[in-house]
């Protein structure tokens, strides 16, 4: 299917052409939204198509890329997975961010140029690992390439201990050993809720970058399909008054019925950075 | 003195280099140094016999070759035409393996969260159990910081599969370490773009137009990342 | 020029010496002459190769030897005493046993009755024994129940085997799920211990002494705590 791409290609048909260079395994149809590994490999992917060097793209440029796919993708009813919606809403604001022009500098948080060079050194580092990862594919590796004795005589004993097993044998018999004694098996069918901790870990995570004062929901909540907004209101809501209470999020309302705004709160976000 | 060492010393270098030669020769994993002090005459010094065998079968077919503080003889790498099965090749990785496999690599110790970080996505199930499997990965210990978050790094296995004598030795390491790729953190120096207006897209810059996703078949049933 | 020889000659028997070295290496089995064959360069001469190979191996510690018409690499017969072919070979440990072994590592202290209500059967004597044999299992003390059951717990010798720091760096519920190791779908009020330090005792437990030992019937000289 991806075989027949002609001189006529449109933007959106070189991106995927470009994709079967990306050293995958999988069949040449990438075209399928689960081809990516997540939004910010999708994000890569597109500022590779800007072919500059990751430091200079134009991360609003690369922004509007990314919520048009989004767009497209809501418009053919592609469903997405919340990593990708929870990216949209992230770059809307950022976007947002960086179109405003620039205040009188507020100490709360960070520019959007700040947030631009992160996003970007973000994209850069996991580029980095691609070709780290390739690179050591491609060493010359034992069992392929190089070989070992084939038929070894006598294997010394590690550390004088005269019986072999490793910390993975031991977990993995501990774990299959608990969870066969679990007797209930419990089949939890696919719902079509937001989970508090579902709405608890997307706010999170744009808690983490965010720190002045957001009408967060309305970003998200603008990427959501149709059909999850009042499921995904009702858990954002609930999990925000759960973080309030933890001294992770402020909330601020101007009257009934207007828009909440949050921000981050003094308290220590999520902690899926750090060192 | 450059000269010859004297006949007892030599031949007692010799009976080293034979006794070490036939146990690591005998073994198909890498074997320790503690392991072959033990066995060798005493008062050799193992990483001098070492060092000797390593120059004595550099040219050969068989080349020793180190792993950490343990030895192997391995074919050379360049008989690999010769040499190399294609059937065994069974367990290829998915690009998320590799993709976790490098970051664990490059990073470690690292937890779990910090791999999402850097890949922007959540690791599905199983990937990090086939790179436990396959003896490449394992969990180190503990982080010290609030919450104690396991962390992860690589086995000496995995720098016998690669070739790699240390973890220092992957391609690369610190020209990424220098470019601060791989820290947390934007590295002060990092170059920080600055944004044109939307209006003004660069020369080489194409903005993404109509997309038909229809027209492109992209009309596939919930993508996403699944397990 | 130690040629009688010409070069080209001499590099192509150098490089069919080292392609045979690598392929009798490699191999599981003896190799046969045809097969050798087929992979050396065109035109050389298999048996002036392993004739070439057999003198340059003489004297090492491996040598190059026939078995029946084909090849095999052997250790040297007079270096046997160091490769101890009756030295027990390491053994794989039962499932049994290393289920056993991880229970005593997340529940302890950890009772013998305990181990056969998480585990659902009964614990045969030899896989404590094995475990104990190995040094990686200890008893630590007595419950204050009734009946005064011996508490097991691991050794200082289980952290160094396993590579953990503490036995609190094993990984928890969450990391055991992250890894794949266990599935998504288990109960919600399924639990995975926190291990308690295997140095102190805890609230419940009371010392092992000499009497106990005896009294189990372990009082093996050298046994016990050790160093």
């Amino acid at each position: 299917m991806a075989g027949d791409i002609s001189q006529s290609a449109t933007p959106m048909d070189r991106l995927w052409q470009d994709s079967e260079a990306r050293g995958t395994t999988e069949p040449a149809l990438v075209i399928d939204v689960g081809g990516f590994e997540g939004p910010l490999d999708l994000l890569l992917h597109l500022a590779r198509t800007q072919k500059v060097d990751l430091a200079r793209i134009s991360v609003l440029a690369l922004a509007e890329q990314y919520l048009q796919f989004v767009e497209s993708a809501r418009r053919v009813r592609i469903e997405l997975a919340a990593d990708y919606l929870v990216m949209a809403a992230w770059l809307a604001y950022l976007k947002s961010k960086l179109l405003i022009p620039q205040q009188v500098r507020q100490d709360d948080g960070p520019t959007g140029e700040e947030m631009a060079a992160t996003l970007a050194f973000r994209l850069k580092r996991l580029e980095a690992m691609r070709e780290a990862a390739t690179r050591l594919v491609n060493r010359n590796r034992l069992g392929r390439d190089v070989f070992a004795r084939g038929a070894p005589e006598h294997i010394p004993e590690r550390n004088g201990a005269s019986f072999e097993a490793n910390l993975y044998d031991l977990l993995h018999a501990y774990a299959n050993l608990r969870q066969r004694q679990a007797v209930t098996q419990v089949t939890i069918e696919r719902r079509k809720v937001w989970s508090l901790v579902e709405a608890r870990e997307l706010l999170t995570t744009m808690l983490g970058e965010i720190s002045d004062w957001t009408a967060l929901q309305h970003y998200l909540l603008d990427y959501l399909p149709p059909a999850d907004r009042v499921t995904a209101t009702a858990s954002a809501f609930a999990a925000s008054l759960e973080l309030v209470r933890e001294g992770k999020l402020e909330i601020r309302q101007e009257g009934a019925f207007q828009a909440i705004y949050m921000r981050r709160g003094p308290g220590r976000p999520g902690g899926a950075t750090g060192e | 003195m450059a000269g010859e060492r004297e006949p007892v010393r030599a031949a007692l270098d010799l009976e080293a280099e034979r006794i070490a030669e036939a146990l690591v020769f005998a073994s198909a994993e890498p074997v320790s140094e503690a392991f072959l002090l033990e066995r060798l005459p005493r008062g050799v010094d193992v990483r001098a016999v070492m060092a000797r065998l390593v120059r004595l079968y550099a040219g050969r077919g068989v080349n020793l070759v180190r792993v950490e503080d343990r030895w192997a003889f391995r074919t050379a790498a360049d008989l690999s035409f010769v040499i190399r099965r294609d059937e065994t090749e069974s367990r290829k990785l998915s690009r998320a393996a590799l993709e976790v496999l490098a970051i664990i690599a490059y990073h470690q110790p690292v937890t779990r969260a910090e791999i999402e970080e850097i890949r922007g996505v959540q690791t599905s199930r199983g990937t990090l159990d086939v790179l436990m499997e396959a003896g490449w990965v394992r969990f180190r210990g503990r982080r010290r910081t609030p919450g104690r978050p396991v962390t992860l790094g690589t086995t000496p296995r995995f720098l016998d599969h690669f070739g790699l004598e240390e973890i220092r030795d992957l391609p690369g390491l610190e020209e990424l370490k220098g470019a601060g790729l791989l820290s947390g953190r934007i590295p002060p120096d990092f170059r920080i773009p600055v944004p044109v207006s939307a209006d003004d897209l660069s020369e080489d810059e194409d903005p993404i137009t109509q997309l038909d996703l229809e027209e492109l078949g992209l009309l596939t049933p919930g993508g996403g990342e699944g397990e």
